[in-house]
């Protein structure tokens, strides 16, 4: 069965086309290019389709004989093999498929960028294959090389097509992240060296029950189990990104360009809460519980910090930016909570925040290319000029800070819901996060849409955009395009999706239960 | 035969000392027998007649370090032929052509500085 | 007589024997010298249709060389201030003791001879060698241009013709099968190395003469553009000593080719009865008479003929006769 | 000495071949006009190291054996490492071939059987059973060198570059040796395995611990290993191109081969001042650890600052040798299997670089990274190559890189007590390297271009950098390839005599 | 005993050369230094050969072997001095420093 493998590489495809298309047909680029997302996102909705009518995930496992680091006579024959292995189960599904319709929205977006389109698309769909297949693997190993093509990929994205600062910010991603995979990295070479394989079924299986893979292998004991969840844990608090290492996602998130900002806030982040979940909860379900509380202050913190720095932004991007931050606390805090209804809690707000933050980015995009600036302070009154828009910027505003109904809803609530049930205080703290988010984000998106811009002076000198041709508001507000259809569409299908994960969670809550039920029988209880 | 070795070292020594011993005995001597009036022309450095002119620790020709290097890697190559030519009774054939083989990249080194004009002197 | 002493245990006795002895031969090696030089003279003078020296001690002017000594010996000591005193003090003691050194492994008859080690030749070679130190410092010291371009050369031609003269020997310690001279010697019994290594002995002779510095190989004090190589600066004894260095080599070559390649005391096939001493002195001085007819006779050779010479003929022949004289060895004995 | 004629000649094959063919590359060198190119012998001499490699592959399934007194011996080891010595060599001969300083080239040929005799040098090292052989052969790998790197002669640099490798070199080699000196004192015997066998009985703790230390040190100097790095980057930079290639990849691997040949066999079962652990080797950890540790990170912390590629690429392979070191310190069973994997990657990945460097400065006539600026806007597939090796270089997963440095950390922490903190220090300094070689990439792809374009990669440059970057791609992806080669070698059991 | 002294000579003169080596200035010196060191090895390997604990012809081979590659050492040396003193007119190490540090 080929399923995942197809799946996964079917950008590949795309990726080989574009090799051959012209430098400067751009029409056929940004085609080809969003064409070359559509695969992955049918087989990921067929995938999930067919899951939502019992049809049994663990049939699509794959395993192809890849390498095996040694043969010494003293090892049992399984020992130091690593295989070639995809496997999905009902949370990675849901990841997937997440990453698949936002891959697609992103290329639709990759609209607003104009330079060197054909080495955007072809980073681009390397990125959706790093992404895909994190969430595919089945092996550390494998998990880790998708991971580092993200890695890749997104430092060309960021570097070359960002915005002024987009070198610096490349570097800060870079940096971070890798010191985030390094130390991922020798965490695996623990697991593989002292349990002999990379595979998260039989990691499981020797974590729990050590068997002796030969001699001259010594098995890892308690104590080294707990750092080495340390290790994961600070590992994707890194990728989170947990305050105080959150630099990087600031900058990234201001530098960046649309589509990739889109795909970043929406996939990248939930890497690490899939993995914190996937290795943290799945692995090491004893040892995590000594963590459970420390994960859920930070996540406090996580929530409260952000959500401070928002309020004090006076630029869109910043604003959206530390959002994250917060929204980000969410999940650990939903980690933290370490019951069925926190760990549901994090997955939901990791899709929801996935969504949401996709949407305002587009919108975002789509203001700078507009009016060459998201300075709120330069911006007013864009319901007048651009009413469908302004729209769609308030509905991302009101699922940012949670409304219910929203998906951002469902995560929220669930969340704050696991934590009350074990540290209700803490969860009280984190609560008031969910207060200033109604603030900042409303401030925010009401300044722009109906406030008036602080002067006119700087407004007017804040259009950079050759397109529009105008000297004063006045002008302006006459001769701004509204969102136009081919802008309207992705935006549209992110609200439909928002509102549906909103009224109807069952839609996530499906696929995940077995997933959740089998880690609370990891976590005894 | 112990005592030969130590005995021929001995002498060695022996000639070493009279090799020292006569040069040193013969100017002490000559130092009482010699008259001694030096002055400044006899202590000019002779050029035929023409004052000395500037200093004469003049830089050589590099042609003579390229010998020096030459003679210092032949000569230490007899270091491995000496002991083979002694013992080469007993050695048999395969010495030989181990020697054959050594003394023709020698003979090679020699063509090599050859033919890059090591061995022109003018 | 020499093995009994060699034999005997080392002590102070035998010290202060060896050291009689060897100031007794330093004595013969001293009067050798005086009259080489004055055989020389004469026999030049013959060969040119003189008659040599002729005043001094008798009409054979056998005391002329006496009074050249004696006259060096009174003769004024100049040091000029430009030179490097200590080393210009020093170099003629570093040419001359080696060439005295060397003389303590040479083999003269089968009694007549002082030390006996394994390795007599390599020694020789190696501390003939010094010399050129002792001379590359003399002309260096005296700090003036010909003494310092004599001294180069020296060291020079010395360097390069040391390669063939080593490598023609190797011939010889094949065939012997050892580098002690005494069993060169012994090898050459039935048959002198000269009939079995003639190519060895011709590369060896004149490697010898070159590192005589004598005609026609005496560059490094070619009066005629040197003014005096590399001691132009020296006078009176300290010169004296390098002359005496070269005519003790004189001594120490001729013996070492008669024991390399003339077969040292052994007689001629029938002649036994004639004492070996004798005939090696008969060789001895057969040497030492080509030697003095080259002088007579040649032209001295061009500084880049010399250089050549030594790299592009005598090497190569050399290596050859190594190989052959191997290799002939292997298939006949 | 009828054994000597029975002995098995065709064990040194590779051997012969690499002889035969610099003899006669060097007897056609003298014979052929001096106005004629000598690019031919380039590859003729490449031709010889690729055959060479064959009949070393042929041999693999043999079994171990010995000629000349165990002397000679070719054990899974010598053929393992032989392989990777003679692709280095083989690729670096190649750069020569295509070897275009400003001057002009009048030395290829000299630089091809030189490098031959270099080669032949490291290939003696990985085979040599005894300590003299050792030692002669790693002075031919050496003395070689020395001349490689001087063959500018009219470049000021080049000679400055000959005379530190000559003078440090040296100094190296009279350590080395004076160690070796007092090896042969304790045992009397010049035999590895006697050695071995002898040292056991010692009762000389502190004269071997001396040794060891000398020869370590030694070692370690021509390993560019902190604190005996200094020479590195000067040579490597005033050296020419494929010279340098050649010292970054072939003399490192013959250093770590005489790491391991000389200190593993001779040590590995001697007795240790005091009582536990019982083996010097085990006991002399600690320093090598710190050592291995400070070369990583003095390594890739002054690559940052660095302008110059081949001074760049110098630091950077002493990060390197601190990686493998690291993984030598670990003395864990997988040592020799990961060193092997890392040295082949390491030279795959290296050669591919440096090839387009010299293209580079062949074209530009400096080594300035900003040559490489916009290298993609005109040249983009040569872009492309160059950012793989580096990203196999910073040890990306998808290259080569990833999986030996995977290899390399499992080796440290698979014992207990593992190296922890040298896994650390290993991660956060391939962080810091991140920076250096993504600043390159950079270069490549971000920056616009001010340099003129760069014409087509020659014929010889364009091999190599084929090659290689088949080979880093390949063990990125489907390093069972390499792995299977590895199983060959049934994990050198056969190493200790 | 004697070897004993012979090892301390050889000590000594190794580590005069290496501090030479090291610290000297002027090339030649250096070279000069290098070779001292190198025959402090000589020593060594002979005094073993003769009075070590196990005495053998070993010793004086591998003395033999180091002579030879000291002697090419020196060669290959000498010849970079020469190509560097005709480039820089110097033969002092510190002044070859062309290449940044």
């Amino acid at each position: 069965m080929t399923f995942l493998s197809l799946l996964v590489f079917s950008p590949l495809l795309g990726i080989v086309l574009l090799m051959f298309v012209r430098k400067t047909d751009a029409k056929m680029i940004q085609w080809l290019g969003t064409a070359a997302t559509v695969p992955p996102l049918i087989l990921a909705l067929f995938a999930f389709i067919q899951s939502g009518r019992g049809f049994r995930l663990e049939q699509l496992d794959e395993a192809r004989d890849w390498v095996r680091l040694t043969d010494l006579p003293f090892l049992t024959d399984t020992a130091y093999v690593i295989r070639y292995e995809l496997g999905i189960d009902g949370l990675s599904l849901v990841f997937i498929v997440l990453t698949a319709v936002l891959a697609t929205l992103a290329a639709v977006a990759s609209m607003l960028v104009k330079t060197e389109k054909k080495g955007f698309f072809l980073w681009l769909l390397a990125l959706e294959i790093g992404m895909l297949g994190v969430f595919a693997a089945a092996n550390f190993v494998w998990f880790f090389l998708f991971l580092e093509v993200t890695l890749v990929a997104m430092f060309f994205l960021v570097g070359k097509w960002g915005g002024f600062e987009r070198e610096r910010a490349a570097y800060g991603y870079l940096l971070y992240n890798g010191l985030g995979s390094a130390l991922l990295l020798v965490v695996i070479a623990v697991l593989i060296a002292r349990t002999g394989t990379a595979n998260f079924a039989l990691l499981h299986e020797m974590l729990h029950n050590p068997v002796a893979q030969g001699q001259w292998i010594a098995p890892l004991t308690e104590e080294g189990r707990r750092w080495l969840l340390g290790g994961l844990l600070l590992a994707f608090a890194v990728k989170l990104p947990a305050v105080p290492l959150h630099r990087w996602l600031i900058r990234v998130h201001v530098e960046a360009p649309p589509p990739v900002v889109m795909l970043h806030a929406g996939v990248l982040l939930k890497i690490a809460a899939y993995g914190m979940i996937r290795f943290g909860v799945g692995l090491f379900p004893d040892e995590f519980r000594a963590f459970a509380g420390a994960i859920a202050v930070f996540g406090v913190i996580n929530v409260l910090y952000g959500a401070l720095l928002a309020l004090r932004q006076r630029e869109l991007k910043h604003v959206l930016a530390y959002s994250s931050v917060s929204h980000m606390g969410v999940v650990l805090i939903g980690l933290g909570a370490l019951n069925e209804a926190g760990i549901q809690g994090a997955v939901f707000q990791s899709v929801a925040h996935g969504l949401i933050s996709a949407l305002s980015f587009l919108l975002v995009g789509v203001l700078a290319h507009r009016m060459g600036t998201t300075d709120i302070n330069r911006l007013g009154g864009l319901a007048k000029a651009m009413p469908l828009f302004s729209g769609y910027l308030l509905t991302a505003a009101l699922a940012l800070l949670g409304l219910p109904g929203m998906a951002g809803f469902v995560g929220e609530f669930t969340s704050f819901l696991g934590l009350f049930q074990t540290k209700p205080a803490l969860a009280a703290a984190g609560a008031l996060g969910l207060i200033f988010a109604a603030v900042y984000s409303l401030k925010a998106i009401l300044d722009i849409t109906f406030g008036r811009a602080c002067d006119r002076q700087e407004a007017v000198v804040g259009w950079r955009d050759p397109q529009v041709s105008a000297a004063s508001l006045g002008e302006l507000q006459g001769g701004v395009v509204d969102l136009q259809a081919k802008e309207a569409v992705p935006a549209f299908i992110l609200v439909a999706l928002i509102v549906a994960v909103g009224v109807y969670p069952q839609l996530l809550a499906a696929p995940l239960d077995a997933v959740v039920e089998t880690m609370m029988n990891g976590l005894g209880g | 035969m112990s005592n030969i070795y130590a005995n021929s070292y001995l002498i060695i020594f022996v000639f070493l000392c009279l090799g020292v011993l006569l040069p040193i005995g013969a100017l002490t001597a000559g130092r009482w027998l010699r008259p001694h009036v030096p002055d400044e022309m006899k202590a000019t450095t002779y050029e035929s007649g023409n004052n000395p002119f500037h200093d004469s620790r003049v830089q050589f020709q590099v042609r003579y370090y390229l010998f020096a290097l030459l003679f210092v890697i032949f000569d230490v190559e007899t270091v491995f032929l000496y002991p083979w030519a002694v013992v080469y009774d007993q050695l048999g054939l395969f010495a030989l052509v181990e020697m054959i083989i050594f003394i023709v990249l020698l003979a090679i080194g020699l063509i090599y500085a050859w033919k890059k004009k090591v061995l022109r002197w003018m | 007589m020499m093995e009994q002493w060699l034999e005997s245990a080392p002590s102070w006795s035998n010290i202060a024997l060896f050291f009689g002895l060897g100031a007794l031969f330093l004595a013969v090696v001293l009067t050798f010298v005086t009259y080489a030089i004055l055989a020389e003279r004469k026999v030049m003078g013959f060969m040119q249709g003189r008659i040599g020296p002729n005043q001094v001690g008798g009409r054979f002017g056998l005391l002329q060389t006496v009074a050249d000594v004696l006259k060096l010996l009174l003769k004024e000591d100049t040091i000029p201030k430009a030179a490097d005193r200590p080393l210009y003090v020093l170099a003629p003691i570093i040419a001359f003791t080696p060439s005295f050194m060397v003389l303590a492994v040479l083999p003269f008859t089968d009694a007549f001879r002082f030390a006996d080690i394994g390795v007599g030749l390599l020694y020789y070679i190696a501390v003939s060698g010094l010399t050129t130190v002792g001379v590359v410092a003399g002309g260096w010291a005296s700090n003036n241009k010909y003494a310092l371009l004599g001294g180069m050369r020296a060291a020079a031609q010395m360097i390069s013709y040391e390669i063939p003269l080593v490598m023609s020997a190797l011939g010889v310690v094949l065939l012997a099968g050892s580098m002690n001279l005494v069993d060169i010697v012994a090898a050459q019994k039935d048959v002198w190395f000269i009939f079995a290594q003639p190519l060895a002995f011709l590369i060896f002779f004149i490697a010898a003469v070159a590192e005589l510095n004598r005609t026609p190989f005496d560059l490094p004090e070619a009066e005629s553009e040197l003014v005096a190589g590399f001691h132009v600066e020296y006078s009176g004894f300290r010169w004296a000593f390098f002359m005496l260095a070269e005519y003790v080599y004189m001594f120490a070559m001729a013996a070492l080719v008669t024991i390399l390649f003339l077969g040292g005391w052994h007689p001629v096939a029938f002649l036994g009865w004639i004492p070996g001493a004798v005939w090696f002195a008969l060789k001895f001085c057969a040497v030492v008479f080509v030697l003095i007819w080259f002088r007579a006779t040649f032209p001295r050779v061009r500084a880049d003929q010399l250089m050549e010479f030594a790299w592009k003929v005598l090497l190569p022949l050399s290596l050859v006769n190594i190989v052959l004289t191997a290799v002939v060895k292997a298939w006949f004995f | 000495m009828n054994n000597v004629w029975q002995s098995d000649w065709s064990m040194m094959a590779p051997e012969w071949i690499v002889l035969a063919a610099a003899i006669v590359l060097l007897v056609i060198d003298l014979a052929l006009p001096s106005d004629r190119s000598r690019r031919p012998l380039a590859w003729g001499a490449a031709a010889a190291a690729a055959l060479a490699m064959i009949a070393t592959a042929a041999m693999i399934p043999a079994e171990p054996a010995s000629i000349l007194h165990d002397t000679f011996r070719l054990d899974a080891f010598a053929k393992a490492f032989k392989l990777i010595l003679l692709a280095g060599g083989a690729l670096a001969l190649l750069l020569v071939a295509e070897w275009e300083p400003k001057e002009g080239s009048p030395h290829r040929g000299e630089f091809a059987y030189m490098m031959l005799f270099a080669l032949l040098g490291a290939m003696m090292v990985a085979s040599s059973g005894d300590l003299l052989t050792l030692f002669v052969s790693l002075e031919l790998l050496s003395v070689s060198s020395y001349i490689l790197a001087g063959l500018r002669k009219t470049a000021s640099a080049s000679n400055e570059a000959a005379l530190k490798y000559v003078i440090n070199g040296g100094i190296a080699t009279a350590i080395m040796l004076f160690g070796m000196s007092y090896v042969f004192g304790l045992t009397g015997a010049t035999n590895l395995g006697d050695i071995a066998r002898r040292l056991q009985e010692t009762n000389e703790p502190y004269m071997l611990a001396l040794a060891f230390l000398l020869l370590l040190i030694g070692v370690s100097f021509k390993l560019a290993t902190v604190p005996f790095h200094m020479w590195a980057p000067d040579v490597y930079e005033g050296a020419p191109v494929p010279a340098t290639a050649f010292f970054a990849v072939v003399s490192k691997t013959a250093g770590f081969v005489l790491l391991l040949r000389l200190l593993v066999t001779m040590f590995a079962a001697a007795p240790s001042e005091g009582r536990e652990p019982s083996s010097l080797l085990l006991s002399m950890q600690p320093v090598i650890t710190i050592l291995a540790g400070l070369t990583m990170i003095i390594g890739s912390v002054v690559a940052l600052r660095q302008r110059s590629l081949k001074r760049l690429l110098a630091y950077s392979s002493i990060a390197h040798a601190g990686y493998l070191l690291a993984g030598f310190a670990a003395m864990s069973w997988a040592m020799i299997d990961s060193l092997w994997m890392y040295l082949l990657v390491y030279t795959l990945m290296n050669i591919g670089a440096f090839a387009i460097i010299a293209h580079i400065v062949n074209e530009t006539g400096s080594d300035d990274l900003d040559g490489l600026a916009g290298l993609y806007r005109h040249r983009p597939l040569l872009a492309a190559a160059l950012g793989l090796f580096l990203l196999s270089l910073a040890g990306i997963p998808g290259t080569a890189g990833f999986i030996a440095k995977l290899y390399i950390f499992i080796g440290l922490v698979v014992t207990e007590p593992g190296h922890y903190v040298l896994a650390a220090v290993m991660a956060i300094t391939t962080v810091i390297s991140y920076v250096y070689y993504f600043n390159l990439i950079v270069q490549l792809f971000f920056r616009p271009t001010f340099t003129a374009p760069l014409g087509r990669l020659p014929a010889g440059l364009s091999t190599a950098v084929v090659l290689c970057a088949l080979g880093t791609l390949a063990i990125g992806w489907a390093p069972g390839l390499a792995y299977d080669v590895l199983a060959q070698f049934g994990h050198f059991g056969d190493f200790l005599p | 005993m004697t070897l004993s002294a012979y090892l301390a000579l050889a000590l000594i003169l190794f580590c005069i050369g290496l501090y030479g080596a090291l610290t000297k200035r002027n090339t030649v010196i250096v070279l000069i230094c290098i070779e001292l060191m190198l025959n402090a090895v000589n020593i060594n390997f002979v005094a073993f050969a003769k009075y070590g604990a196990h005495p053998g012809v070993r010793g004086h081979v591998f003395a033999l072997f180091a002579i030879a590659v000291a002697a090419a050492e020196a060669a290959v040396g000498l010849a970079a001095l020469i190509a560097f003193y005709r480039s820089r007119k110097t033969v002092q190490v510190d002044e070859a420093n062309s290449l940044k540090h």
